[in-house]
């Protein structure tokens, strides 16, 4: 029994090691990537003398800069629930991570509840935000934690639904099993399968309202109220510093790859690319998957840049009055296209 | 008076302004119009302007401190028959026609207050708060006369003539240094320059 | 009434063909921007000109030009000769942390002992060494540009 | 729209059900160090939820002390000391000033001094409202169009550098026209500082890169859906308030009012011989004024095409005796300020130093009105609001 524990736990721990390499290795290349393109953008030039060429190691300066600041806590602050709340909501985004396939045999954990867990993990981050916003004991926080919390939980629903449309084309609740079906031929066209992700097989409502949803989950522009520099100053974040600020800084982008891993994964076909065979996907599934995973946060980025953000009434009213209708539709759509097929 | 003045220069507007509303005079030079108001007619002539002359612009109210001798600046032009007063000066102005009076009263040191014209013009409230603690007119039915710039706990009203520079007094003045006379001559006409042409009123500084 | 997401995309757009153009940025340590020859850097004094004659420091509405100096006797080639004094600058001190660079200083020296230079790149850690002294004020008149042809 | 009587209680209409929701207000302080106050300026707001019942600006923090600075100085001294109240826009503000003065001495400005100030005026409206118009967006969250707009904008503040040595302060402006020469003495009275070779070149070019920069705006800001939704509605001024706070510039004419002192005070610039229109807008709201603002530039683009074209010749500045000495006498003069209408009453007692000097500047009352506006609005539609009014608090606080 102990013969077969001892592998097991090491081997989880290996896996689980890999994992967090992987997402922080991308984490720190999104920092990056979100630092250079924004600047190209408007025209400047970004990140630049840190590490020699083309700034790379900019992110890991950030990280190292916010290490060696003071973490300060604030007097009227409810002190226990203020230095938990960065852990809870960066335990909430990393968790995702579990689930999410690499490779066809590469996945930390085959759930087969794997959406199901996946939804209920990505909510505790909403807990995280509101505890930092109401311990930080300062009004603005107070106004940006309520505005997320707020937030986040009308956008909770158009997430669940959309990936209900998706559980209900793909058959089962494993991630695994989801792009095992993107991977299977959809029709014949002489001998080759074509076999479409679902973005093209009848998802593209699910793709669209799950990006908008996706985008108001992670606080980022056209939803970022919460964090609004011009009204709140730094919303929920406003009284963090140093080591606290720089687990909030993570937990953002660690959102933004585990949000487009799960996007990628489930509309995009994950690890799969037609033409390449199973245990060629073994090596290649991981750089697949983080090629989409770039493409879709350089839509997030892309996003960020060009739109400015709207009120929260007007969020609300996006999120309840058009975002779950259409996301009601979807499903019934899927449904019946399930059946008549 | 309804109809536009008779002849829109500035004197004609002038003239018929100020008698419709029995001014004590009105002066136009510069083609500044100044009427020239007493106290109790302060806030008739305002309405007046505002209904009547289609001055509904409210430009600034503002007031200027006639002293004797005067601890900043140079002293007022002919001093011996100058009478010490405070001017309170408002202007009203049309929104889209270049007319514009200067409606202007005169109050006494001593006994320095004024009815406000926040009845008749909204805009007027920062004004007013702002001579007020400026020159320390009393503005009465203001709805809340306090401190518009100055801290509360500020003394003193800066802008009236005997409120002297703070910043001069602590720095001597550059310009007050001469060249230096030779060790042997003693040169009492240097000495005299050094003395008396100091353009700024500062205080007389020995040449280091 | 034009499609509803025409202005969003629109501004999409323009970001994306954005992102490939050549930013402006002018990395300034490396690559230096060539300056206006009529640009207001810094102030630079020539001693043989200055008389000492206090104008610059009395016009000056900052007060930040501290100059002493003192009569010198000029010797005479004839004997018997009036005895002629000419002033000789001790201290020409301009505190760049006060001025605000308005020129008044420059325009009413008549005796073109004040030069504009359009040098920049003095900037201190402290404060009080932003007091150049007469030496300094020479230094920077090797930047004195030409004045730049006109319009014709 | 949702209005709220002064007890806190919320009158919800636009879900057609009233409902009494007795809470207690919070004051909330925003400012005066607050990213979006354009300065010092700090508002002392009873805040419902997230709906402003009261709002009390507290101005003051900037207060520099103009007016009694301008009575130690002599006039040379005050124009350096006045183009600092509304710094992004330098040079208009010396121009009413200047005016005064001479009109005070009775000196007759030189007519190329004039359409040099009128260029330069004009180039200065162009850049306070890039700036205004960039800075916008970025209170409502675009960050991208401020670094375009101010990218463009560095070619107008080249072409005025390269002419007056200057970016925001020229200290260009000399009573009786500009300044003439480099210096007083022999060899810089020589140096005369008439505009530089290839100035005209460097405005057309300033001129077409303004323009891009507002056909980009115009893409990315004025035709964007989620700008229109934040600003559309958003903090209406109505007519007659606009005459009775005193409202002035091109928030007057977003609501309606038809006040351009350019054209009104016809004795000021030579702006005659130079077709341009006034702008206006009807329904005096937030996005209203960031348009009337768009379209300005676009105007004042057309008036410094057209002024290059006709500099007349002659001297830079009018005969002046060397030591300025202005007769007794008072005088107000007010000019079409990029922000609004920008005035100095100047009381002069017949020496080198005025008796006293009244700043009338247009930012001072464009804000007293927001007490009024921001009553019953979210805290973001205050922050609209603010950005649209475009102040500056050197011009509030002189």
């Amino acid at each position: 029994m102990i013969a077969f524990a001892v592998p097991f736990a090491l081997w989880l721990t290996a896996k689980l090691l890999v994992a967090l390499g992987l997402m922080l290795g991308v984490v720190l290349v999104v920092i990056w990537m979100e630092l250079k393109w924004s600047a190209h953008i408007q025209s400047r030039v970004g990140p630049w003398y840190v590490g020699g060429r083309w700034g790379w190691a900019h992110p890991l300066a950030e990280a190292l800069k916010f290490l060696q600041k003071e973490d300060l806590v604030p007097d009227d602050a409810d002190d226990k629930v203020f230095r938990l709340a960065p852990y809870v909501m960066l335990a909430g985004t990393i968790a995702t991570f579990v689930v999410i396939p690499i490779g066809p045999s590469v996945v930390a954990r085959d759930l087969d509840i794997g959406i199901f867990y996946l939804l209920a993990v990505s909510s505790l981050s909403t807990l995280g935000v509101l505890m930092a916003g109401w311990s930080s004991g300062n009004k603005y926080s107070l106004i940006g934690g309520i505005r997320a919390g707020a937030q986040l939980i009308a956008y909770e629903l158009p997430l669940v639904l959309a990936l209900v449309a998706v559980a209900v084309q793909a058959g089962t609740l494993s991630l695994t099993g989801i792009v095992a079906a993107q991977a299977t031929p959809l029709f014949h066209i002489g001998s080759t399968g074509i076999s479409l992700p679902f973005v093209l097989s009848g998802q593209i409502i699910g793709f669209v309202v799950f990006i908008i949803a996706s985008l108001a989950e992670l606080n980022r522009t056209p939803f970022d109220l919460p964090m609004a520099e011009s009204e709140l100053t730094m919303g929920y974040v406003t009284e963090y510093s140093g080591l606290r600020f720089s687990m909030f800084f993570l937990g953002e982008y660690a959102g933004m790859v585990s949000m487009a891993a799960v996007v990628s994964t489930v509309y995009l076909g994950g690890y799969w690319l037609p033409g390449l065979s199973n245990d060629l996907l073994d090596w290649l599934g991981p750089f697949v998957l983080v090629g989409k995973i770039f493409f879709i946060v350089f839509l997030f980025i892309w996003f960020r840049w060009t739109w400015p953000r709207i009120r929260e009434d007007q969020l609300q009213q996006l999120a309840w009055k058009w975002l779950i209708p259409l996301t009601l539709f979807n499903i019934v759509a899927t449904a019946t296209l399930k059946v008549v097929f | 008076m309804t109809d536009s003045p008779s002849e829109n220069t500035p004197e004609g507007f002038a003239a018929d302004f100020a008698a419709e509303i029995g001014a004590e005079r009105w002066t136009a030079d510069n083609d500044t119009v100044h009427v020239y108001v007493t106290r109790d007619k302060w806030v008739a002539a305002a309405t007046a302007a505002r209904d009547e002359a289609g001055l509904g612009f409210f430009s600034f109210l503002s007031a200027v401190d006639w002293a004797k001798e005067v601890a900043v600046g140079e002293p007022a032009d002919d001093v011996d028959n100058l009478v010490e007063r405070y001017e309170v000066l408002c202007r009203l102005s049309s929104a889209t026609e270049a007319s514009a009076i200067i409606l202007a009263t005169s109050l006494d040191k001593d006994d320095a207050w004024l009815d406000s014209l926040t009845s008749v013009y909204a805009g007027a409230a920062w004004h007013e708060r702002e001579t007020a603690e400026m020159f320390g007119i009393e503005f009465r039915g203001h709805p809340n006369l306090i401190h518009l710039y100055l801290p509360d706990s500020f003394e003193g009203h800066p802008l009236r003539k005997s409120f002297a520079l703070g910043a001069r007094e602590v720095k001597p003045w550059p310009g007050t240094v001469d060249v230096e006379e030779l060790p042997s001559t003693t040169n009492v006409e240097a000495a005299a320059l050094s003395g008396d042409d100091t353009a700024q009123s500062a205080p007389e500084g020995e040449g280091s | 009434m034009p499609i509803p997401g025409i202005g969003l995309a629109k501004g999409l757009w323009l970001t994306l063909k954005a992102l490939f153009r050549k930013p402006v940025t002018v990395m300034w340590p490396d690559e230096k921007e060539e300056l206006a020859p009529r640009a207001r850097g810094v102030i630079a004094l020539s001693t043989d000109n200055c008389t000492s004659c206090m104008l610059c420091a009395r016009e000056c509405p900052d007060w930040c030009i501290y100059i002493e100096a003192h009569k010198v006797e000029i010797p005479t080639d004839k004997p018997g000769g009036r005895v002629r004094t000419r002033n000789e600058l001790d201290r020409f001190d301009i505190d760049y942390g006060l001025c605000m660079y308005c020129g008044i200083c420059v325009e009413v020296c008549p005796f073109d002992a004040l030069y504009w230079s359009p040098a920049h790149e003095y900037g201190e850690y402290k404060i009080a060494d932003l007091l150049h002294d007469k030496e300094k004020l020479v230094e920077w008149l090797g930047t004195v540009p030409e004045p730049p042809a006109l319009e014709k | 729209m949702t209005q709220l009587d002064g007890r806190g209680i919320v009158e919800v209409s636009d879900g057609g059900v009233s409902v009494e929701l007795k809470g207690e207000t919070m004051t909330l302080n925003i400012g005066p160090q607050h990213p979006s106050t354009h300065g010092v300026l700090r508002l002392v707001a009873e805040v419902d939820g997230e709906r402003i019942a009261k709002l009390e600006p507290a101005i003051g923090y900037m207060h520099r002390g103009k007016e009694k600075l301008a009575e130690v100085r002599t006039y040379a001294q005050i124009t350096a000391l006045i183009n600092r109240i509304d710094w992004v826009s330098g040079f208009a503000n010396e121009v009413a000033f200047i005016r005064a003065v001479e009109q005070l001495m009775g000196v007759e400005p030189a007519p190329r001094a004039q359409m040099i100030r009128l260029i330069l005026t004009e180039l200065t409206r162009i850049s306070n409202h890039l700036v205004f118009a960039s800075s916008y967006p970025l209170e409502l969250g675009a960050f991208t169009p401020l670094m375009w707009a101010f990218r463009e904008r560095e070619h107008i503040m080249d072409v005025i550098e390269s002419a007056t040595g200057g970016r925001f302060h020229p200290n260009f402006n000399r009573v009786g026209g500009v300044k003439p020469a480099a210096g007083g003495g022999k060899t810089q009275k020589k140096v005369s500082l008439d505009l530089p070779a290839g100035f005209y070149a460097a405005v057309e070019n300033a001129m077409d890169r303004a323009e891009l920069a507002c056909d980009e705006l115009d893409d990315l800001v004025t035709g964007n859906e989620m700008i229109q939704m934040r600003a559309k509605g958003v903090g209406i001024i109505s007519y007659d308030d606009v005459i009775a706070y005193g409202i002035s510039g091109p928030n007057a004419r977003a609501s309606g009012v038809p006040t351009d002192l350019r054209k009104l005070e016809t004795g000021l610039l030579p702006y005659e011989g130079i077709d341009f229109d006034v702008i206006t807008r009807e329904n005096g709201d937030a996005f209203d004024r960031y348009l009337v603002r768009i379209l300005e530039i676009r105007e004042s683009i057309k008036i410094v095409r057209q002024a290059i074209g006709s500099v007349p010749d002659g001297p830079l500045q009018a005969k002046v005796p060397r030591v300025l000495k202005v007769p007794p006498g008072s005088i107000y003069v007010r000019a079409e300020n990029p922000k609004g209408e920008m005035g100095y009453y100047i009381v002069s007692q017949g020496g080198r130093i005025p008796y006293r000097v009244k700043i009338r500047s247009a930012s001072f009352s464009n804000i007293s009105i927001l007490s009024k506006v921001a009553v019953g609005q979210l805290i973001p539609d205050l922050v609209a609001t603010m950005g649209s009014l475009d102040f500056v608090l050197g011009d509030v606080d002189r």
